[in-house]
């Protein structure tokens, strides 16, 4: 069966090493978050300025100068640091976050993403993703396989403006995870329960199918 | 001292100079960090034809997005500006020109501006909307494309203390764009919760020295939350 | 948090891995902010063909001085290498290659090293010998020359104190040339003269977030004096 | 007479307005902080990252962590700032620093400057200079008019290895003190005592004298 939103989050968590930063986005990524496995640790960084994000305030803490990328209220753990978002972005830009987790509308063969704008309909812009996507050593892509429609997000050439180019090198959605590289889609694992046909069928780029899929762990 | 003293007693004071057509360099996330008595009074002047460069436009009733209900921004560069239905409706109209800057290039270009680089190379945007008609030059087999810097007319800030110098400290993350801002206007007002004497802040933990400071006002602060969510 | 622990107990420990022909970036403004103890590691280590990239050499027979004894560096890239005999000497004999760079964009070449930013334009330079070679470009009417980034394999620093996250706060202006540095290494290495418990250092006072630095490691400090002035 | 070392840099305070942040070099330059007119006040500015530079200190307050760019014990007043070189040099590079005051091996009429560098002679390096050149909105150069060979320093066109062009407006010699714009060197004052013979003889470059040249006020 196709992943919860949550189940896709505890399989993103399942790749953090301890002692990794990780900048995770709106939606899917944040909740990663609560699913890092309890024998290691990693350090979020918020790109408005925070190295060390933490849970939800509670009221009495809440604080209109402490919210994190999503425009939240938050907390920062002890050890954190705060700092201007030119230097929040000279880590981001020159590659010392370790990952990086974002949602996307489109993924190609070639890495490409799109996730920031259709034209005349979406124009809200693109934050930090570009900054991301051409920073980060590690990113990863969540998203569902299909939209709602059932057409496929992972696909030959992406159709939308793009936010990065020949960037994304793994994908975790609601069917598989995939790695990207040499131009196609590599299939190493599969939803618990899903087939490996519903993943072609809905993967409309070059899918690159090994002898045996694994099912996912969560 | 008295030539370093920066304190301004009134908003007409703080504000004054900024005209028609300037550019104006805003330091602010979202709601987070913004100099909320500063964006009153250029809306209290009326100025028209300004260009704002700040991550966001506010939202419809706060922030810069008040600066949209008399029309007087012509020009909006930003990362995002998603939260603002009128903001939308006079991009959309073509009343409101928009230059969509992604969130780290913006940072890095007001901080460019305020220290005499006129222009650098980033990744960020090479091969996307972003980089179209840009220089592309290749570092290491990498290609990377060229951004300019931006300076302004004015920049308006919001530090949590300031010293009478213009030495300022900002708050936990409502320093975001804030620092950079600060360096990149011709004239550049701090808008300020506190007020100290010079010899108050340690001088290891300034955050914006003085040098990039024109005046300083204390201002009063709502501090509204665009997205108040808490722990359960 | 044990993934985040930077500490080591040893300076083999601190320096583990860098070998020969490697790139190192070193923070220190003459003697002032130099990691004294990881210089005497790299002596002892007598690792050679080594080129630095710190705004000054030490003395004779202190900070980086010490390494030209042995011949251990084959390069420097420097804004000001006056202080050293035994450096002009080897210089002049061709021993030692040298490339003097103005002391901000050297500044500014560590900072856009580390945060991922090939190049950039500098009006510095233009017309002289360091712009020679370099690409020209005009902007307003300025002409302004290209300056490529700076990375190192190592990066070795002088804080005052760190966490055991590494965030680190440096002391008066033995900051300097530390916190571009201590972005700018594939390994920085910080030798401070404090560890604290994270939570100690305010996190809006940390001049070098611990994501940027690989291993802390306690040391203790001659701290000599070049020109000792005092007051009549 | 020709004005001693104090004298030049008595002339030379006598630019500071009130509120002005100075960067002033090594020698004859950093002289000119003892020579500030008493109803006004300067900021002075050291590159290596201190802004609100002080006297230098007693031996009480001696600290090896507090230095000048000239590498001397110093100590900061009441309001000062202290940050990285390249905080320092972003100020100094954006024309955030009112005035320089260095001196030179010679200047041009074109507003060259050579300070750093004699070939085979003295390659000590430009340290800070070529920024501050290029970055302050007005640069002072103090220098003597001539050698102690008596060759003039100021020249049609410098023929030492620059540190930056078309950058010098203004220049404070025992002299004289002269502007320079349109391809030569305007004699605005000169020292007291001293003619305008002894000045037109001492510049090698094309000087421009104007009818009356009123003597130096100090």
């Amino acid at each position: 069966m196709a992943l919860t939103r949550e189940q896709i989050a505890m399989r993103v968590a399942r790749e953090f090493k301890d002692g990794d930063y990780v900048n995770l986005g709106i939606g899917i990524p944040t909740l990663a978050a609560n699913y890092v496995p309890d024998d290691i640790s990693v350090m979020l960084q918020s790109e408005n300025g925070l190295l060390g994000m933490g849970r939800y305030p509670t009221e009495a803490e809440l604080d209109a100068d402490m919210i994190n990328a999503g425009k939240e209220t938050v907390t920062a753990i002890t050890g954190a640091s705060i700092f201007s978002s030119a230097e929040s972005f000279a880590m981001i830009r020159g590659g010392h976050v370790d990952f990086t987790v974002l949602g996307a509308f489109e993924v190609d063969v070639n890495g490409n993403i799109a996730s920031w704008m259709i034209p005349k309909k979406l124009i809200k812009g693109m934050g930090g993703a570009m900054d991301l996507v051409a920073g980060a050593k590690n990113i990863i892509v969540t998203m569902t396989h299909a939209d709602k429609h059932g057409n496929s997000k992972l696909l030959q050439e992406c159709t939308l403006p793009l936010t990065g180019v020949n960037c994304i090198t793994r994908i975790i959605t609601d069917l598989a995870v995939l790695a990207v590289k040499d131009g196609a889609f590599h299939l190493t694992e599969r939803a618990p329960g899903v087939s490996v046909d519903e993943i072609r069928e809905k993967t409309a780029g070059k899918l690159v199918v090994p002898d045996s899929v694994p099912e996912m762990k969560l | 001292m008295a030539g370093f003293d920066k304190v301004v007693q009134s908003y007409e004071q703080a504000m004054a100079g900024l005209s028609d057509g300037m550019t104006v360099i805003a330091g602010g996330f979202g709601l987070c960090g913004i100099p909320e008595g500063l964006i009153a009074q250029i809306k209290t002047m009326g100025t028209k034809d300004l260009t704002f460069v700040s991550n966001n436009c506010g939202v419809d009733d706060f922030g810069l997005g008040i600066l949209l209900e008399d029309k007087q921004v012509k020009k909006m560069i930003s990362s995002y500006v998603g939260e603002n239905a009128l903001f939308e409706q006079q991009m959309l109209s073509g009343e409101l020109e928009v230059e969509l800057t992604p969130q780290g290039t913006l940072a890095e270009k007001m901080r460019a501006g305020g220290a005499g680089i006129p222009a650098f190379y980033t990744a960020t945007g090479y091969g996307t909307p972003v980089g179209e008609g840009k220089e592309v030059k290749e570092f290491n087999g990498r290609p990377y494309i060229l951004e300019e810097s931006i300076t302004g007319d004015f920049a308006i800030v919001r530090a949590w203390k300031a010293d009478r110098y213009g030495n300022c400290i900002y708050r936990h993350t409502a320093q975001n764009f804030n620092p950079m801002a600060a360096t990149a206007g011709k004239i550049t007002v701090v808008e300020v919760e506190e007020i100290v004497e010079p010899g108050e802040l340690d001088p290891a933990h300034i955050h914006t020295p003085g040098i990039y400071v024109n005046r300083v006002i204390k201002g009063t602060f709502e501090k509204r939350i665009e997205r108040r969510v808490v722990s359960k």
